[in-house]
């Protein structure tokens, strides 16, 4: 059941979302077992930006109909802090393939985040130079400084920064599509014409919550929004057929492999994605629930015939 | 610490048994870690976990192991949500996830101080799990809103209460049996845990007269092992502690104050 | 709790969402009684268009996690049929107001969807002609015939389209924005900019379901679509955070207001929408459920103290 | 036909009892309408409606009408997913929405043609409370997978069985009993319900020797009383019938064939 993708052996096709798996922490929760049986097949890094950043105010999540809303706000140490501190301990990580046969080397993934084309050049630039790094992922839900829109969410623009990042790198370069658009296939096509290795996708709906009644409402007042980023995003089995329906359609229109993700709980959720068009699947808010969700997925997939 | 089993384990409910207004779920786990003072588990029932109001609950929830004893973990049930209230009906024999112990708990109290436990509602529940342990023994004030709710203090040994509506015991705030008590002797640890109020309260006080605390906090979480960042509250240095991998037991020092949307709006 | 929306009066704040309520197949299962009571304060048509439609063929349906996939397609018996044959069954129908005293006529909404400028254009004008037809609502969640994308989806060429029917009509014009675009506060502002008196929002989101398995996929294969009309559209609880942020950020930009809609099933929830911003609250899939839906819900609002 | 209460009722489990493979669900109905050999209603549990595999269920489920007697609805179940899981699961006591009875149900036979009731598998349900109002008696060929599933037979009297397998009655399909019947008395109505295959089966052989058949129809159904436009079957003069408002009861000569996607695939 092991797969090739952009030239990465892996055990499975089952990997993380990025920023729902810390292994870090998850060593100091499980233990060091956590690092030689991961239930990925390879890990992505949360996203990481130039700068540390502390992340939104709290309250950061909220529990929705068969899914969660968070407004984390990307925390993170900053490249540096990450390239220093954080990636030396990623890795050296191996995970099982689901027949239990022999133990497999789990590829980092680096997720980064700019604000700006030449953000972007910097974090892709300083990625490359670290051998640790396997493959990167650029998260392009982030707001352009002029329009406020995401640069993800226009073929054209998301074109452009991934052409501008293109040369400084060998390694395979993920592009993680923005779901919030008219068309994310018109948006996987222009990250492909700029050079993008595979597409990622989705990630959270734009969702909001408002503070729960009676507290903290001022009498015959509006509720304000819950959480402190003011909106979130939504993830879970709520979005799954959304994930399905933008999977399908963006493997339909490119011709570079397509990771699928957004709700999956287990192998037959998995396969669907597959079914649509994606080469491998990503675990995010599932493992949660369950921290070896990743690998019961795995299984689960193997044991419905290989897919 | 110990460390949690890297998978939630599928395990059996033993009873729940009423204890006033809350209820106390016991599970069976004979082979699993012995849980230290002030961990907690993540909980879910394996059979219907949702279809609630809201058609919640849909992530597992937290809760603190209150006693482990017998091959069986206790936890203290306060109903007040689709989750606490499914995990409330489960019967003897029932299903239950279980993913835990997890966190960072009470740590023992340093030489020449003696024990205080102060406990707030369903808060108390980490510090039974900890008089158990104490070898010294450990003066417990426990506060309540109403009578009904302070029946939950049979959970531990001789508690002093204080209950909001003077239905039992002292007639006001737990802390101002904790202040009295610190008047007496000082040379104590606080171990707390309660509505964010009380432990500002019990905080503030703490800091005022230099008496170390460890504040057992609470907060929304959806994983319970580090994964989410969504449980953090504000660390005094700046910056967030993740409750539950930093915490759920945070010494006094570490905050400025416990911050009111650190857990659920009171 | 009456309440006056574009100059009409209503009992209360809860409509229907089109194609979520036939008063007309009501009636024939439950009686006359759901003309004299009908649980909304205006009755929104399903989708007129200019020809007849069959709709998809089936299967139509799909149940998601905490929501519901369709994929019904638009049937309707085309503008005339509707003027000639449905209308005149459709007016005349009261409702009561959530505390009992009173009726209220109930106007009729007609919500009308072309592929061209000009067929909207031509619908507007027929409904303008009837008295009648309270209001129109504009559906504009319908693919442009050369870019594919939906018109609405697009503020400038949203803005066109509303400019070029406005002059046509003194009813209201609501128009129904589409939740799958990327900034769907611009787009309001372009139905505003246009000459709409109203929005309304969130339609559904695009979803997608493949066939259960084993049957009928071909071992091995990929299990194909399951909708007749291969992607359908998501409703229902699950949507119901996407609908409270999109409403949220359409009412901070515009002025006019704004019906909300979006996985509503009780008080609360439309309490929820009305302090994001909302005037009037839609009810639509939760009426499958329960016909009377959106009369408990006045109701429960009611309780609430007024909204 | 009976028209339904403009609303969903909460009503009250009498009963789940077990019949071979099925179960029959007894819901206590004194003051509703007396509901038509044919029509159905939309079910749902009041409590825990969600939170079963993938979610769900979610939306309501339809249930013919087996039968109507001393204040009580029946409805047999087949177990095939969350929502017949869940109402199958339902204890006496407990409560339960109905929305009903509705659609358009079975019509009297014509003068002269005697009736002859096919059903398959849970399928039969209809035909039971049909058989219950039909005065002058009929024929009663059911069709079942398994001895397990025929023991279902028993809901309606005096029944000829046939099994996939052989294990009870004929071996072989109940369109070979239905053949073998027309062909002895050809001055027949017939009515049946049971999965698309069978009901494809019947019409074919109803139309080939002008056998006027009514069909009860299966569709997935999002609302039941015309709202959602979901549940439709091709008609054969073009367009779509809504089986819940148009049927479930539908008169075999306005099908061209019975679709296989109407309802699940089998
Ligand atoms: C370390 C730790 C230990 C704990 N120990 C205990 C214990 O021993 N005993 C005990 O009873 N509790 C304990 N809790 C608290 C318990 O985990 C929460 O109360 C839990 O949320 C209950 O779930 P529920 O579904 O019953 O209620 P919820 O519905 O989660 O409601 C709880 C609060 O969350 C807020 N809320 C309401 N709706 C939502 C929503 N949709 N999404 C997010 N928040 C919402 C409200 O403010 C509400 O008051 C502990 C929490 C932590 C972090
Ligand atoms: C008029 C009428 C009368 C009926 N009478 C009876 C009766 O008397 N007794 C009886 O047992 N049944 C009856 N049915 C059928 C019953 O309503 C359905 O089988 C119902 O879907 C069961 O719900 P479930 O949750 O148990 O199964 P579901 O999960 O709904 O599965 C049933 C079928 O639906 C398909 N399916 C699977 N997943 C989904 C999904 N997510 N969304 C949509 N479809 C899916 C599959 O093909 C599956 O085989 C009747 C149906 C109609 C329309
Ligand atoms: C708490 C949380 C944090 C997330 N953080 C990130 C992140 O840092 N970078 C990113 O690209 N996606 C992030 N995501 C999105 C997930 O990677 C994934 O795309 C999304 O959650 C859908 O998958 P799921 O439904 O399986 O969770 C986050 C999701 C959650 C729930
Ligand atoms: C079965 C079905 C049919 C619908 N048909 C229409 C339609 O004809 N025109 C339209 O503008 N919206 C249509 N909608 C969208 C609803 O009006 C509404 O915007 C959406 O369902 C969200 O609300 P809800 O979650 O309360 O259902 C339809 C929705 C459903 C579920
Ligand atoms: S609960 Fe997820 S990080 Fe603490
Ligand atoms: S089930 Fe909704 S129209 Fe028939």
């Amino acid at each position: 059941m092991s797969v090739t993708f952009c030239g990465l052996e892996l055990a499975h096709p089952i990997i993380n979302g990025s920023g729902t798996f810390d292994a870090i922490a998850a060593a100091r929760a499980f233990g060091e077992q956590v690092r030689r049986e991961l239930p990925f097949a390879a890990y992505v890094s949360k996203t990481i930006t130039l700068g540390a950043r502390e992340g939104n105010s709290p309250p950061r999540l909220w529990e929705a109909p068969a899914g969660l809303i968070n407004s984390i706000g990307l925390p993170n140490k900053g490249l540096d802090g990450y390239l220093g501190e954080d990636l030396p301990l990623l890795v050296g990580m191996s995970c099982g393939p689901p027949d239990g046969a022999g133990a497999f080397a789990v590829p980092v993934i680096t997720n980064v985040m700019g604000s700006t084309a030449g953000e972007f050049a910097r974090l892709v630039e300083a990625c490359d130079a670290r051998a640790e790094i396997a493959a990167l992922e650029l998260n392009v839900s982030c707001p352009n400084v002029k329009t406020g829109l995401d640069i993800g969410a226009d073929p054209l623009q998301l074109e452009q920064v991934v052409r501008a990042v293109r040369p400084l790198t060998r390694k395979p370069l993920i592009v993680k599509l923005t779901p919030n658009t008219a068309d994310v296939a018109a948006c996987a096509e222009g990250a492909q014409e700029g050079g993008a290795d595979a597409v990622s996708l989705i990630n959270t709906l734009r969702a909001m919550a408002l503070a729960p009644r009676p507290a903290p409402v001022a009498d015959g007042g509006a509720a304000p929004p819950w959480l402190g980023g003011r909106t979130g995003g939504l993830s879970g089995p709520a979005i799954r057929p959304v994930a399905l329906a933008q999977v399908a359609a963006v493997a339909a229109r490119v011709t570079i492999p397509v990771i699928g993700m957004g709700g999956v709980q287990t192998g037959e959720h998995a396969r669907d994605l597959m079914d649509a068009g994606a080469a491998l699947v990503a675990v995010g808010t599932e493992s949660f629930r369950e921290p070896a969700a990743g690998a019961r997925i795995a299984r689960e997939l193997d044991a419905l015939g290989g897919r | 610490m110990s460390l949690a089993p890297f998978s939630r384990r599928l395990l059996s409910v033993s009873a729940v048994e009423q204890l006033g207004a809350y209820s106390v779920l016991r599970v069976s786990d004979p082979d699993g870690p012995e849980p230290e003072p002030g961990q907690f588990a993540m909980l879910a029932a394996d059979e219907r976990w949702g279809g609630g109001a809201d058609e919640r609950p849909y992530l597992a929830r937290a809760f603190s192991v209150a006693r482990h004893t017998g091959g069986e973990s206790h936890y203290l049930l306060e109903d007040v949500g689709p989750g606490s209230l499914r995990l409330g009906e489960l019967g003897a024999g029932e299903a239950i996830w279980v993913l835990g112990p997890l966190g960072h708990g009470f740590s023992e109290p340093p030489e020449g101080r003696r024990a205080i436990l102060v406990g707030g509602g369903v808060g108390i529940a980490p510090l039974a799990i900890l008089q158990d342990r104490l070898e010294d023994g450990a003066t417990v004030l426990l506060g309540f809103r109403d009578a009904a709710r302070a029946e939950g203090a049979a959970l531990l040994r001789g508690a002093r209460v204080a209950t909001d509506d003077g239905s039992r015991g002292h007639h006001g705030l737990i802390t101002d049996l904790l202040a009295a008590e610190l008047e007496q002797g000082p040379a104590a640890t606080v171990y707390a845990c309660g509505p964010a109020g009380m432990l500002e309260g019990v905080r503030a006080l703490c800091a005022e007269r230099e008496v170390p605390a460890q504040l057992a906090l609470e907060a929304a979480m959806a994983c319970g092992f580090g994964a989410c960042f969504g449980c953090v509250v504000p660390r005094r240095a700046g910056g967030y502690l993740r409750v539950c991998v930093d915490g759920p037991v945070i010494d006094a020092r570490e905050l400025d104050h416990v911050d009111l949307h650190a857990g659920a709006p009171a």
